[in-house]
Order: structure tokens, then C-alpha cells, then sequence
């Protein structure tokens, strides 16, 4: 049969195929280095960017658990306030132990603050799938309420890590490992995991089919229901690790950490060429838009053109303009 | 020497008798089309008629959709021209093509399912009176259209909850709504059954006798020989000859479709059947579509399901399932299962192949792989991982069992002609190795060359001693290939014929008439 | 070389940080114009998160001399200013202080408990030790808890009764529908405060809607333009203003500077009273140029 | 034909059909009501009712535009941020011109802030439609840029309105027409313009159709990039109309004036019955949403059960109760 000899050369095809919409955020990624450059040499210091790429890492690790989510075909709102949530519960947990546990209080801490990511994916997932509300307003509810949990749970004000744990455990975030921050290791190391999940393994498949059409899904065995809660759940435990490595960097919780995070994530996400209608997820992508991102409020900080007040415009053009190159580099 | 054979050679096209001549209304001179590097159409020249119904005929992937798109606007020809009326026209939309009196009824459904039948029918140009949307006088004229063309819906219905067959007769009454000088279908009748048919084929006959120039494309021969004035084969993308339709029998049209001697369409029968029940269903009951339905298919029997469109078979089936709700006592291999989703299906070893594969059946933006293994994604990859390798192995493998025709396994499944899109749906379900398989419309949009071999499909199927439930349309392939045929009407089973009663007009009367006097069963 | 001043502080986002964000960049300017050997870099940020990234973006990029700084939360921003300290910087801190007291070379606060127990004492006094009192605070951050606990304390053991306190995010907009359902929702209140002269506006534009005639005192604080006019113009409903003056940024700014270039080393804690604005002195409370 | 004869009990199945969905947002608001009632009498005085209700109308007109830009398909989330910069830039022409036209400043500002929204809703669409960039990023976009815009006015501080038009423009938002308030009227009138274009013109039916399937819309010869950039700028007249009723209320403009209520915008339109990902919009149920959102948020003042801290969770849970009670009651 002819379809049998065409088919060698095509498999070949797409192993050297060189996809533009892939390359996008990644080509944008060096466009914004080339140009921080130019506007300040200092932008591209090894200590710079290694502050830049810590920084990113909280949003690339939440962004990591967001790309399943999204490319299920949801949505989550609530992952900045759930880092507040999760990130107090955690202090919380340590401060309670500390007396009883020592430093020991750090690791089942951290335990804690994992399982509370999940539980709170779960809810969010439970919440969206079989309650069967928009996934916008079901995480904007919960957005609400995770909020609003943490301001209880700080009378308004700050709880912060009991002083005995506070050394112990700075090298989470300040820390480096053969010279490379702690903070980046993790969040490679979420990415690959995401990446293997989501390239690699049977779920990665169900909730992209999930994304693409949900009828195709169901009508192929795969429960809708299951895989999108998973995602949900997914995207609580990458909360989770964002926030146990974001409490020893301000060593406090309070009711505005995390605020806004939701927009940035998702926007990270979008950038690294993931649509937000389902479908298709860009580990890697998501990843390089959440440098992005870091980088253009680093490059503001750094760059002296730009009046104080209008920093959030110049921000909002470059985005649009990076979409504008992404989309017609194609 | 038949007809067929001596155009074998020369491309000439065989004169014309008998049928209205004049100057051509549509005009395609040496039309190629190339997506990329590959090549779908090349060098196709042909002359359409004022009153002149023009069949199109060829294999699965032979370029016919494509064509057709072509000549409404909805893609650009990579080379050639088009002409109306002597002039040369470009179309870059199709409502460019519209507006010059060009419609065109897609092979697979393209309406909003969010909207009305009367929304859609009259998208981008509705009726108004003084500015404001006149309603009234829409649904009026929608509900004309489509009692015209026996189409019982309601205007008002969303189009997301009207049956297949009823998308179908919608998107053909769209393309009646406005006057055309010509009109193309695209493999109208693939959803169709044997009344909503003959009406459009008596719709069609009507547009002829108003000089209207009609293109068909149907796999389904008898159709175009009972219909065209010509009849013009593509194989690969390149025209064989045109040929005066009433001089062609079905036998001459698929040989040369082929390029070859056709085998026998049905598979000799083998008597595998046995009495020893494989799927026993009772009372099934499906809210609004079936009551108190009960069946049970044996091991080596293939078991056909007869009726009209809205019978509620494949609703039966989706609540049996548990794609819908609905209730029902399940027995499988003797032993009562229960079934809550198609996932416990697949596990309990049913396969099922939904008649809506545009919709349900596959991931369009996806790659052949990934839509081929994602029912069997459990039992195709143990363990968590994908193994991508097993996975391009049993792609080739399903490309070459089932013929897929394709330019490059790189393609998306959307990017696949409509019957071959089929065939990889039917790959997909079988990959699950079950032990019975339902199949609702077998081989909707299949041409005759594949349909004898899914067929055979079927056959060796049951050959290895499992159970087959085919749901068809067709009559006469239900006749063809099944040991024995329910048929449903309103939702319960009017009757059961096998054997010497298994005739198309039995299977008729049960399907249509209130009380049937059949003679029911008959000698193996 | 330049000697260089990093001065780090919220961004604008409600009338008193835009104040700050006035104030500063008021200070930068002058100062640049003034000294040709100092430069002054204001950086605002819209969070605590923020601004620990502006302080590592800063002293990544260039040694700094001195850094002025009003952080979001004491928390928080202990340890990078710490971090920054380590290198050598002079750290002048504002407003709030951080946890670790010793990293300040010079600090200069305000006093948010002040804020609330002045403007306590001033309702007990005018409505005779006993009233029903209505409540909008802010954002919960540790200034907007800290003038509630000043306010609270300070009530304590008088017959003032406080009736409902919610947040109303230091905005105007949300101060007003908030007041709106507290007047539907009491039917006698004697005074109204506000933490925040932002919420004091929507707060005052609700009263005058309902038309009622219950309520006294409509009292806010941080020292806005417009209410030091009210107090100036002798209104009766808001003869009183507590300052929390966003100016004391440019006080701390050009004290650094004095550290820096001057021959007077200037170190130690600063404490800015926060004693009542009345008709007698608000004339030097008075900046009609300032966007506060 | 015999099908006029058939068509007549089609049309009347759809007149006498009750249908649940449509239903749903006007019961929870009857729900509420009831509640509301049990928890404080006053809820439904005339004073209160009139005072919430004239509250939601700035919602209920930007929700209206929302509806439209919805229904195509879109999402807009710069329009908070747009209400303060046209209100800004009205008060400043609105000064301006007031030594030169006395109070005819007034309609003149009005005109001036309806030409801004106009051209503020088409830079969303265009960037959106022929720049192809996905609403949600895109209008975060223009989101940061309206705002800093607005900063940048204020100086980070407020603009107010001179004081000699403030009396006379204050009947805007104050004043009462036959008894009943103002913007509630102008809420009414805009409500009524937006289902008659929504339902009863042809582009309503395009808006509808480019929401529910961009190729059949565009196989039908409608211009997806057309139905939708008017979709936004339809908004941007909805966001400028209710910025001129807001500017009476406090008289000035401030860089937090209408903070957020881009969530509140679409979360009234999706409690109305309108779904995100497109095609179907409910006008009529995006004013019950409003005005639901406006008194949950009052309820929770009127009542006593709920600390202060927690009024964002019970709000939350409400909404996400009001939405499963809304799917359910089907
Ligand atoms: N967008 C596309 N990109 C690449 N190949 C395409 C594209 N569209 C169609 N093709 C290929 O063109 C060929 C002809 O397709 P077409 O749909 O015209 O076939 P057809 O004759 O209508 O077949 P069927 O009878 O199965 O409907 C197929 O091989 C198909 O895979
Ligand atoms: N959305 C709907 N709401 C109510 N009744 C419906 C709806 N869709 C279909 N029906 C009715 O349900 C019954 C079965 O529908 P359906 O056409 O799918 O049956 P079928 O036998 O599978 O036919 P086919 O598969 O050939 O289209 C018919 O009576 C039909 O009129
Ligand atoms: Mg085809
Ligand atoms: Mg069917």
C-alpha cells in the first residue's frame, strides 16, 4: 500500500520540523535580553539574572500546575490567595510544632503545606467539574474565600515564622546547590515532572483530550470528571511548593501576599503559546513566559525611562507587544 | 467492452446525449491544489451545465470534497481558473461564491450548535422588517424549507439537541433557502435514511427542472445512477474521464472508481453464530428516547439494528452505555455487569463507534496517533508511561489494515477525508480489542472499495468468536452482512426478521407502519 | 563618582501613597538639581513581594550608598534589607520598622497608634464619653490594625460603642456604599471614623445623601488636602484631623543625604507625633499642591 | 405549503415554554430577597432597596457591554480600569472647559467621555481581533495601561470636578426622576437598547453566531473581525456612560476608582445565564447578576453573623452556591 512507503519520511518530517508557535516565547525570551541589554549592561550580571530567574520561579512552579488546568480546558483564580492560604497555614503549623519538634518542624511543615494544596485543588476541581460551574467563577469564589481565610487566620495582620526556623530554613529560597539557586532547582525540577506528566504519560494525553473536545473524551473511556479534578489537584500542589519556597523569602504571611499572582500566572501561561481555550499545554513555553514576565518588571526597575506612575502601562504594552511577535512570526 | 473499460485509457470525455446542453454556468479549467508539498487535486477541468445534475464520484481521499470547496470559495485553487458566464471569478469566501449564485451542503455538519435551526438557517442574511429581525416571519419560512424536505424539527429547537439526520436536512435547507444558479452536495445522504432521501432526491429533480445546475457526490451508487445526467470520476486527486450517467451501471461506476475488478460487496457468509449468549440487554429504558427495550446478541452473530432516523437507536445504545442516562439490566458472558460510563464499557470488553465522528468520535487538531489509542489508552500503554513507538507501529498497522489514505502520517485527524477519518475512527475502537462490538453507521461516508472491506472487517470479527451489533441506515447492507435484524421504531422494537424475511420491504414496514403484519423469523 | 540614594516605596495606589510617591520624587528632584555628586533613584512597588525584588534588582545593579526606605510590612522586608545592610549601604528605614531594629542607621516613623488613639480621645471628649460609633478601615495590612488598636484601647472602659467595623480597602468608592448600608442598618449613630481620609470623602458624600441628622462627628486622618480645608473652613461635622504626613518620606530623604554628604552624621530613631489638627494650627498642615 | 400550517404550534411551544435557565438568575434574586428579609428587616426598605440597587447600576451598564463582547466570544478586563480613566479624563476636560462654557461643560464632557469609550472599546478590539491575541491577555494589557494612564493623571492622587458644576451635575447620580433614581433609569434605558440590539437586529444574531462557531459565522459570510471589535467598542460606550454617572457620585477620579470591577462585571454576567466560552447572551439576566452581586454585598453589612474578616468567603460561598442552585434547578 502507498501509505506505508510516505510514511517513513514523514515521521522524519516532524522530528526536524522547527515550529515557529514553539519557538515563540523562547524567541521573545532573547529579544527582551537583547534589548535590557542595550538599555542597561548591568541587566544581563550573572547576579541579576540569577535574581530575576529566582524570582521567576514561584510563578513558573504555580504556572507549571496552571498549564494542566488550562490546557484541560479550565481555569483557576484562586492560586494567588491559595498561596496566601496555604503559605499561613504552613507558618502556622511550624510556629505550633517548633516547640515539640525542634527543626524537624520544617519538613512535616512543609508535608502539611503540601497536603493543604491538594486538598484545596481538590475542592477547586470538585467545585468546577461536578458542581459543573464556569471555572471563572468557581476559583473567583474560592479566590474569595481563601482570602479571606487568611486575613482570619491573621486577625488582618502578619504571622511570621518563629525566629528558632527562620535560619534553618532560609536556604530554601536563598540557598544555592553546585552554585545554582535552590529556588531554580525546584522549579526545573517541577518542570520536568510537568512536562514528563503532561508529554509523557497516559494523563498527559486524557486531559488534553479533555481540553480539545470533552464529547470525543467521554465517548473514548476517558472520565471527564476524574482527569480535570486531577488537574485541579495538580495545579494545589504546585501552590503548594510555591509557597513553601516562598515563606523563607519574606519569612511571613499576610493577607496581600500573593495578590495579583493569578493574572501573572496566566499570563505566563498564555505567553508560553498554551490556549486558553483547552487543548494544547506548553510546559516549557509556560516557563520561559513566566521569565518573561519577571524580566519586564526587572528591566522597569533597572531602566530609568519610565515615570513611576506608568510603569503598569509600559508592562501592558510589552506583553501585547510580545503576543504581537509571537502570533505573526508564525 | 464496457464503457468504463474503453475510457480507461484515453481521458477523453464520452459525448453526450440526451441531457440539456448549453453554455456552462461554472467553468474549472486545469484547477490543481496543493497543501504544502502535497499535491490533492492536479490539472481537473470540467464544464457544469445549467439543468444538469453532475455526480462526482471516486475512492475515499480522491479530492472530491476538496474540489467542491474549491469551486464554493471556502479554498483557494493553487492553480487554474474559474469561470461563470464566460467571465473568470476568484473567490477568496464563500460568500463571495454565494453571492454569484454558488451554494454549497457540507460533507461533514458546519452549523452553530449554541443557535436555532432558524438562526442558522438564515445566518448572515436575515429577514428584517424596518431594521429589526423579523422572527415570525424567519421560523415561518424555516419550517417551510424543512417540511419540504420532511424535516420535522422545530424551528426553535437548538441545533445542539436536533439528531444527526436533522443537522443534515437543516444545512441542506440553508443551502436552498436563496435561489442559486448552482447547488452542491456534498455526500448529502450519509445521514440519511430511505424517506428523507427520496425527498431530496425529488428536491433535487425539482431544481434540475428549474435550470438549476446541481453537483452530487455520494457513495452510495444507486443514488447516482437513479439521479445523474454525468457522472465525472476522480482517482488521486486527477480526473479518469466524465461519463453520461444513464450509460454507466454500478458495477462499470466502481470499477472505475478502483481502477480495478471489484470483489463481491458482501462477505460470503460464514455460519460462526452460536446460541450461546454474549450481551444480553433487558428493559432498557432510555427518558425520551427508548422504553423497555430488550435484546441479546450471541457469540459469532453479527445483529443488525433497523429504523428510521429518530427511532432512537443510537440513543438506545448511548444509555446503554451510560453516555446518557438511562437504565437497564445488563448481562455480559452470563455474568450481570453494571455500566456507568463508556470507560466500564471498554473494560468490559464493548466497543462502541459513535455515528458522529466529527463531533465525538475524534480530536480533530490532533495527530493520527494519539486519536487512534486514546479509548485503548489503558490497555495500549501499561503502566504510566506512553510508549510512543508501540504507538506509530500500530498507527502503520491501522493505516495498512484499514487503508487510510493519507499523505503523511504527520497529518491531523481533521486534516483526513471524510470516509478515511471513518476508517480511522472504526481503528480506534477496535483497538480496544473488545469482545462486542457496536457499531453505529458502519461505513457512513465509505466508498464502495472499503466498504466490502469493512465488511469483511465485520465478518472476521465474529470469525474470532465475538459479537457484532452494526446500526445502520442502510437497509440493504444490514441485509447484507447480518445473521439477524431488530428494528425500532419510537423508540421500542416493532420486530425482528432473519433469515428468508430479512427483505428491504419487511424491514420497512416494520420501521414505518403502526401495526405491522410481518411475518416475523424465518430459516437459517 | 556618584554617591547614590536608593528610595524604595509603595506604589501609588491610594491617596497616601501617592502622597509618598509625591513627596519622594519632589525630594529626588531637588536634590539631583542640588547636589551634582548625589543621585537620588526612586523605585515604587505594588507589593511587599515587589519590593524585596526592587531591592535585589537595586543593589544588583550598582553599589548604593544609602537606602531610604518605607517598607510594606516589617515582616516581610526585614531580612532583605538586612541583606542589603551586609553590603555596606546606610539604611535609612520610614514608617514602619523592621523586626530587627538594629539595622536602621536612621528611622523615621509615624505613629499609626497614635492616629487612632488621638482621634479616640477626641470623639470621647466631644460627645461626652458615650455614643454609638460606625468604623471603616482599610486593607488589612499591620498600619490599618494598628490605628484600629489604637482607637479600641483607647475607648475601652468609656460608653463610646463601637456598632460595626468593616473593610473598605481605603477607597472612596467602597467607603461609600459601606456607609450607605451602615446608615441603613443603624438607625441612631453619633460619629463615624474612617482610618483613612479617602474613605472619609465617600463616607461624608453617603451622610449627605441620607440627610440625617444623628450623626456628629465624621472624623478620617492621614491629613488630606481637602479635610485640612474642612478643618480650616471650621466644618462642623470634621472640626478635626489626625496628620500621617506621606511628607515625612522627603524628611527622611534629605536627612540621609545631610548623613551622606554632610559633615553631621545623623543617626538614630525619629518619632513623628500625630497630635490633632484643629481650625488653631491646620494652616501648616495645608499643601494645596500636593496630590494628598 | 403545508408546512405554514405546521409552523404555527412550533412558535407556540416557544411562547408558553418556561425555561429554568432563563429563570434562574431571577429566582436567586427572589431567593435573596427573602433571605435578606429574614436576616434584617430593613433589607427591603425602600431606602435600602433604592440604595442598592441605584449602586448596581454602574455594574449593570458595564455589565451590559459585557454581554455583547461575551456572547462573540471575547472577554474584557480592562473595563474597570477604563471607567477611571474616562472619568478622569472627562473631569479634566469637564475643568477645562468650564471658565469658557459655564455648566454647558457638562454635556459637552459627557460627549467628550462617550467619544473615549468609544475609542478605548476599539483599541481592546482591534487588538484583539486583528492583532489575534487572546482577550484575557490582551485586555490585562490594556487593563495596566488605562490604570497607569489614570495614575499618571492624578499624579497618583485624585482629579475632582470644579466645584461649580458639582451641584448641578450631582442630579445625575442623586437626583430622582418620577420618584426613581437616576442611574437606575439610565441603567434601564441602556438595558432596554442592549436586548433590543442583542435580540431583535442582525448584528445580534452575528454576535451570537461569531461566540457560538467563528467558521460558520465566517462561512456565512460575517465578518468575525467586524462583529467583535463593535462587540468592544459597544462596551467602550457602556463603560463611558456609566463613567459619567459615576463621576457626580464623589465627584473626582482616583487611580482606584472602578478596582476590580472587571471581576464583578463578569461575574454578573455569568450568574445571568450568559456562558463564557460564547454564544448565547442574557441581557436581561446580566441585571439580575448585578444587582445580586450589590446585595449580597449589602446582606453582609446588614447582617451580624459574619467577622469582618471573613465577609470575602461568605460572599464567595454564596456566589458559588448561587450558581449550583441556578445548574441544579434545571
Ligand atoms: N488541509 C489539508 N491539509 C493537508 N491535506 C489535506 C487537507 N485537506 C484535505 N487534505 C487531503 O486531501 C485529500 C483529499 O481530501 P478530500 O476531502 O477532498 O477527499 P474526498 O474525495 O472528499 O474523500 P471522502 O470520500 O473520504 O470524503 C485527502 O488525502 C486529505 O487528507
Ligand atoms: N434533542 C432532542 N430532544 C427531544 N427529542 C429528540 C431530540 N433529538 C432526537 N429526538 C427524538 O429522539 C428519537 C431518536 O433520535 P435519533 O434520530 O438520534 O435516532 P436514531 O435511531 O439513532 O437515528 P439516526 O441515528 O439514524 O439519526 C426521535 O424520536 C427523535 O425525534
Ligand atoms: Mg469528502
Ligand atoms: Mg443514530
Amino acid at each position: 500500500m502507498t501509505a506505508l512507503t510516505q510514511s517513513a519520511p514523514a515521521r522524519n518530517d516532524r522530528q526536524f520540523q522547527f515550529s515557529w508557535t514553539d519557538a515563540g516565547p523562547f524567541l521573545a525570551l532573547a529579544v527582551l535580553l537583547v534589548v535590557g541589554f542595550a538599555v542597561n549592561p548591568d541587566f544581563l550580571s550573572t547576579t541579576n539574572l540569577g535574581n530575576v530567574i529566582t524570582r521567576s520561579a514561584y510563578v513558573a512552579i504555580i504556572a507549571v500546575g496552571a498549564t494542566f488546568v488550562i490546557s484541560s480546558g479550565g481555569l483557576d483564580l484562586s492560586v494567588g490567595s491559595m498561596v496566601a492560604f496555604i503559605a499561613g497555614i504552613t507558618i502556622m503549623f511550624m510556629n505550633m510544632m517548633v516547640p515539640g519538634l525542634g527543626l524537624w518542624a520544617i519538613p512535616v511543615g512543609m508535608a502539611i503545606a503540601l497536603l493543604a494544596g491538594l486538598l484545596c485543588g481538590l475542592a477547586n476541581g470538585l467545585i468546577v467539574t461536578v458542581g459543573r460551574i464556569e471555572p471563572f467563577i468557581a476559583t473567583l469564589g474560592t479566590m474569595g474565600i481563601f482570602r479571606a481565610l487568611i486575613t482570619y487566620m491573621t486577625d488582618g495582620g502578619t504571622i511570621p515564622i518563629d525566629r528558632s526556623l527562620r535560619e534553618a530554613y532560609r536556604p530554601v529560597y536563598f540557598g544555592t546547590l553546585g552554585g545554582i539557586p535552590v529556588p531554580i532547582l525546584i522549579s526545573a525540577v517541577v518542570a520536568l515532572l510537568g512536562a514528563f506528566v503532561l508529554y509523557k504519560t497516559k494523563y498527559g494525553r486524557k486531559c488534553a483530550a479533555v481540553g480539545a473536545n470533552e464529547d470525543v473524551a467521554r465517548y473514548s473511556g476517558i472520565s471527564v470528571i476524574k482527569t480535570r479534578t486531577v488537574a485541579y489537584v495538580i495545579q494545589g500542589a504546585c501552590v503548594a511548593i510555591a509557597a513553601v519556597c516562598y515563606v523563607p523569602r519574606l519569612g511571613a504571611a499576610t493577607p496581600t501576599t500573593g495578590q495579583l499572582w493569578e493574572l501573572q500566572v496566566i499570563t505566563a501561561v498564555v505567553i508560553g503559546g498554551t490556549a486558553l481555550r483547552g487543548g494544547k499545554g506548553r510546559i516549557w513555553g509556560t516557563i520561559a513566559g513566566a521569565v518573561i514576565l519577571e524580566l519586564i518588571a526587572n528591566l522597569m526597575v533597572l531602566s530609568d525611562f519610565v515615570s513611576e506612575y506608568l510603569v503598569a502601562a509600559v508592562q501592558g504594552v510589552i506583553i501585547i507587544i510580545a503576543m504581537l511577535v509571537q502570533r505573526f512570526s508564525r | 467492452m464496457s464503457i468504463a473499460a474503453r475510457l480507461e485509457g484515453d481521458h477523453a470525455v464520452a459525448p453526450v446525449a440526451g441531457v440539456p446542453v448549453g453554455p456552462a454556468v461554472l467553468r474549472a479549467e486545469g484547477i490543481s491544489k496543493r497543501y504544502g508539498t502535497v499535491t490533492v487535486l492536479s490539472d481537473v477541468t470540467l464544464d457544469i451545465l445549467p439543468g444538469e445534475i453532475h455526480a462526482i464520484i471516486g475512492e475515499n481521499g480522491a479530492g472530491k470534497s476538496t474540489f467542491m470547496r474549491l469551486l464554493s470559495g471556502y479554498v483557494e485553487p493553487t492553480e487554474g481558473t474559474l469561470s461563470m458566464a464566460g467571465g473568470r471569478v476568484h473567490f477568496t469566501k464563500p460568500d463571495q461564491a454565494q453571492a454569484a449564485g454558488i451554494a454549497l451542503v457540507h460533507q461533514e455538519i458546519l452549523l452553530a450548535e449554541a443557535l436555532t435551526v432558524t438562526d442558522n438557517l438564515f445566518l448572515g442574511r436575515e429577514l428584517t422588517r424596518g431594521g429589526i429581525v423579523d422572527d415570525v416571519r424567519m421560523r415561518r419560512v424555516a419550517a417551510a424549507k424543512l417540511a419540504e424536505l420532511g424535516c420535522e424539527v422545530s424551528p426553535t429547537a437548538l441545533v445542539g439537541a436536533i439528531s444527526l439526520a436533522d443537522r443534515q436536512l437543516v444545512q441542506i435547507a440553508r443551502a436552498l433557502l436563496d435561489e442559486h444558479k448552482v447547488v452542491i452536495f456534498d455526500e448529502p445522504t450519509a445521514v440519511l435514511t430511505g424517506e428523507e432521501v427520496e425527498r431530496l432526491l425529488a428536491v433535487i429533480f425539482e431544481l434540475k427542472a428549474r435550470g438549476i445546475a446541481v453537483l452530487y457526490i455520494s457513495h452510495r451508487l444507486d443514488e447516482v445512477q437513479r439521479l445523474a445526467d454525468k457522472v465525472t470520476v476522480l482517482r488521486d486527486g486527477k480526473m479518469v474521464g466524465t461519463y453520461p450517467g444513464h450509460m454507466l451501471t454500478q458495477t462499470e461506476m466502481a470499477r472505475v472508481m478502483v481502477g480495478r475488478e471489484l470483489a463481491a460487496l458482501y462477505p460470503q457468509r460464514q455460519a460462526v453464530r452460536t446460541d450461546q449468549p454474549m450481551l444480553s440487554v433487558r428493559n432498557a429504558v432510555v427518558p425520551g428516547f427508548a422504553q423497555d427495550v430488550s435484546f441479546t446478541v450471541h457469540k459469532g452473530e453479527i445483529l443488525g439494528f433497523a429504523g428510521m432516523i429518530g427511532a432512537g437507536r443510537t440513543e438506545l445504545f448511548e444509555g446503554i452505555l451510560g453516555l446518557r442516562p438511562g437504565t437497564a439490566v445488563i448481562e455480559l458472558n452470563g455474568s450481570p455487569i453494571q455500566i456507568h460510563s463508556q470507560r466500564e464499557a471498554v473494560d468490559a470488553g464493548i466497543g462502541y463507534l459513535t455515528e458522529d465522528r466529527k463531533g465525538k468520535g475524534l480530536l480533530l487538531q490532533e495527530r493520527l496517533g494519539p486519536n487512534l489509542t486514546l479509548s485503548a489508552l489503558a490497555s495500549f500503554h501499561p503502566g504510566i508511561i506512553l510508549r510512543r513507538a508501540r504507538e506509530a507501529e500500530a498507527l502503520t498497522q491501522a493505516v495498512a489494515d484499514y487503508d487510510i489514505r493519507l499523505k503523511s502520517l504527520g497529518v491531523k485527524a481533521g486534516q483526513l477525508s471524510g470516509g478515511n477519518q471513518q476508517k480511522l475512527l472504526l481503528a480506534k475502537v477496535l483497538l480496544t480489542n473488545p469482545s462486542v462490538v457496536i457499531i453505529d453507521e458502519p461505513t457512513r461516508g465509505i466508498d464502495i472499495a472499503n466498504k466490502a472491506q469493512i465488511y469483511s472487517f465485520i465478518q472476521d470479527l465474529v470469525g474470532q468468536g465475538k459479537a457484532c451489533i452494526v446500526i445502520s441506515s442502510e437497509m440493504q447492507e444490514l441485509i447484507g452482512i447480518c445473521d439477524r435484524v431488530l428494528v425500532m421504531r419510537e423508540g421500542v422494537i416493532s420486530g425482528e426478521v432473519w433469515g428468508e424475511t430479512m427483505t428491504e420491504s419487511n424491514i420497512a414496514l416494520l420501521a414505518t407502519s403502526e401495526r405491522a403484519h410481518v411475518a416475523q423469523g424465518g430459516t437459517q | 563618582d556618584k554617591k547614590v540614594i536608593a528610595v524604595s516605596i509603595p506604589a501609588a495606589d491610594h491617596g497616601w501613597t501617592a502622597g509618598v510617591v509625591y513627596h519622594a520624587q519632589a525630594a529626588a528632584k531637588e536634590i539631583n538639581a542640588a547636589f551634582p555628586d548625589v543621585e537620588v533613584v526612586v523605585k515604587t512597588s505594588p507589593s511587599a513581594a515587589d519590593q524585596v525584588s526592587a531591592l535585589e534588582d537595586l543593589s544588583a545593579s550598582r553599589k548604593l550608598n544609602a537606602l531610604v526606605i518605607l517598607p510594606y510590612t516589617s515582616e516581610e522586608l526585614t531580612q532583605p534589607v538586612k541583606a542589603i545592610k551586609d553590603m555596606g549601604t546606610f539604611i535609612t528605614v520610614v514608617d514602619r520598622g523592621l523586626t530587627d531594629a538594629s539595622i536602621q542607621d536612621l528611622y523615621l516613623a509615624g505613629d499609626n497608634i497614635a492616629v487612632g488613639a488621638n482621634t479616640a480621645k477626641f470623639m470621647i471628649e466631644k460627645l461626652g464619653g458615650k455614643g454609638n460609633v460606625v468604623v471603616l478601615r482599610g486593607i488589612p495590612t499591620v498600619i490599618d490594625d494598628e490605628r484600629i488598636k489604637g482607637f479600641e484601647d483607647t475607648i475601652k472602659g468609656t460608653d463610646l460603642k463601637v456598632l460595626d467595623i468593616q473593610y473598605a480597602h481605603w477607597n472612596s468608592d467602597q467607603a461609600f456604599k459601606l456607609m450607605q448600608d451602615y446608615l441603613a442598618k443603624h438607625p441612631h449613630i453619633d460619629a463615624v471614623w474612617a482610618n483613612d481620609d479617602d474613605m472619609l470623602l465617600g463616607v461624608l458624600e453617603a451622610v449627605k445623601q441620607s440627610g440625617r441628622t444623628d450623626i456628629k462627628l465624621a472624623l478620617g486622618g492621614n491629613g488630606m488636602k481637602d479635610i485640612v480645608k474642612k478643618v480650616i473652613d471650621g466644618d462642623a461635622m470634621t472640626p478635626v484631623e489626625t496628620p500621617y504626613p506621606p511628607s515625612m518620606i522627603k524628611t527622611a530623604v534629605y536627612m540621609t543625604v545631610a548623613n551622606l554628604v554632610g559633615q553631621a552624621p545623623v543617626r538614630g530613631h525619629v518619632k513623628l507625633d500625630a497630635p490633632l489638627i484643629t481650625q488653631a494650627n491646620a494652616k501648616e498642615y495645608y499643601f494645596p499642591d500636593s496630590p494628598f
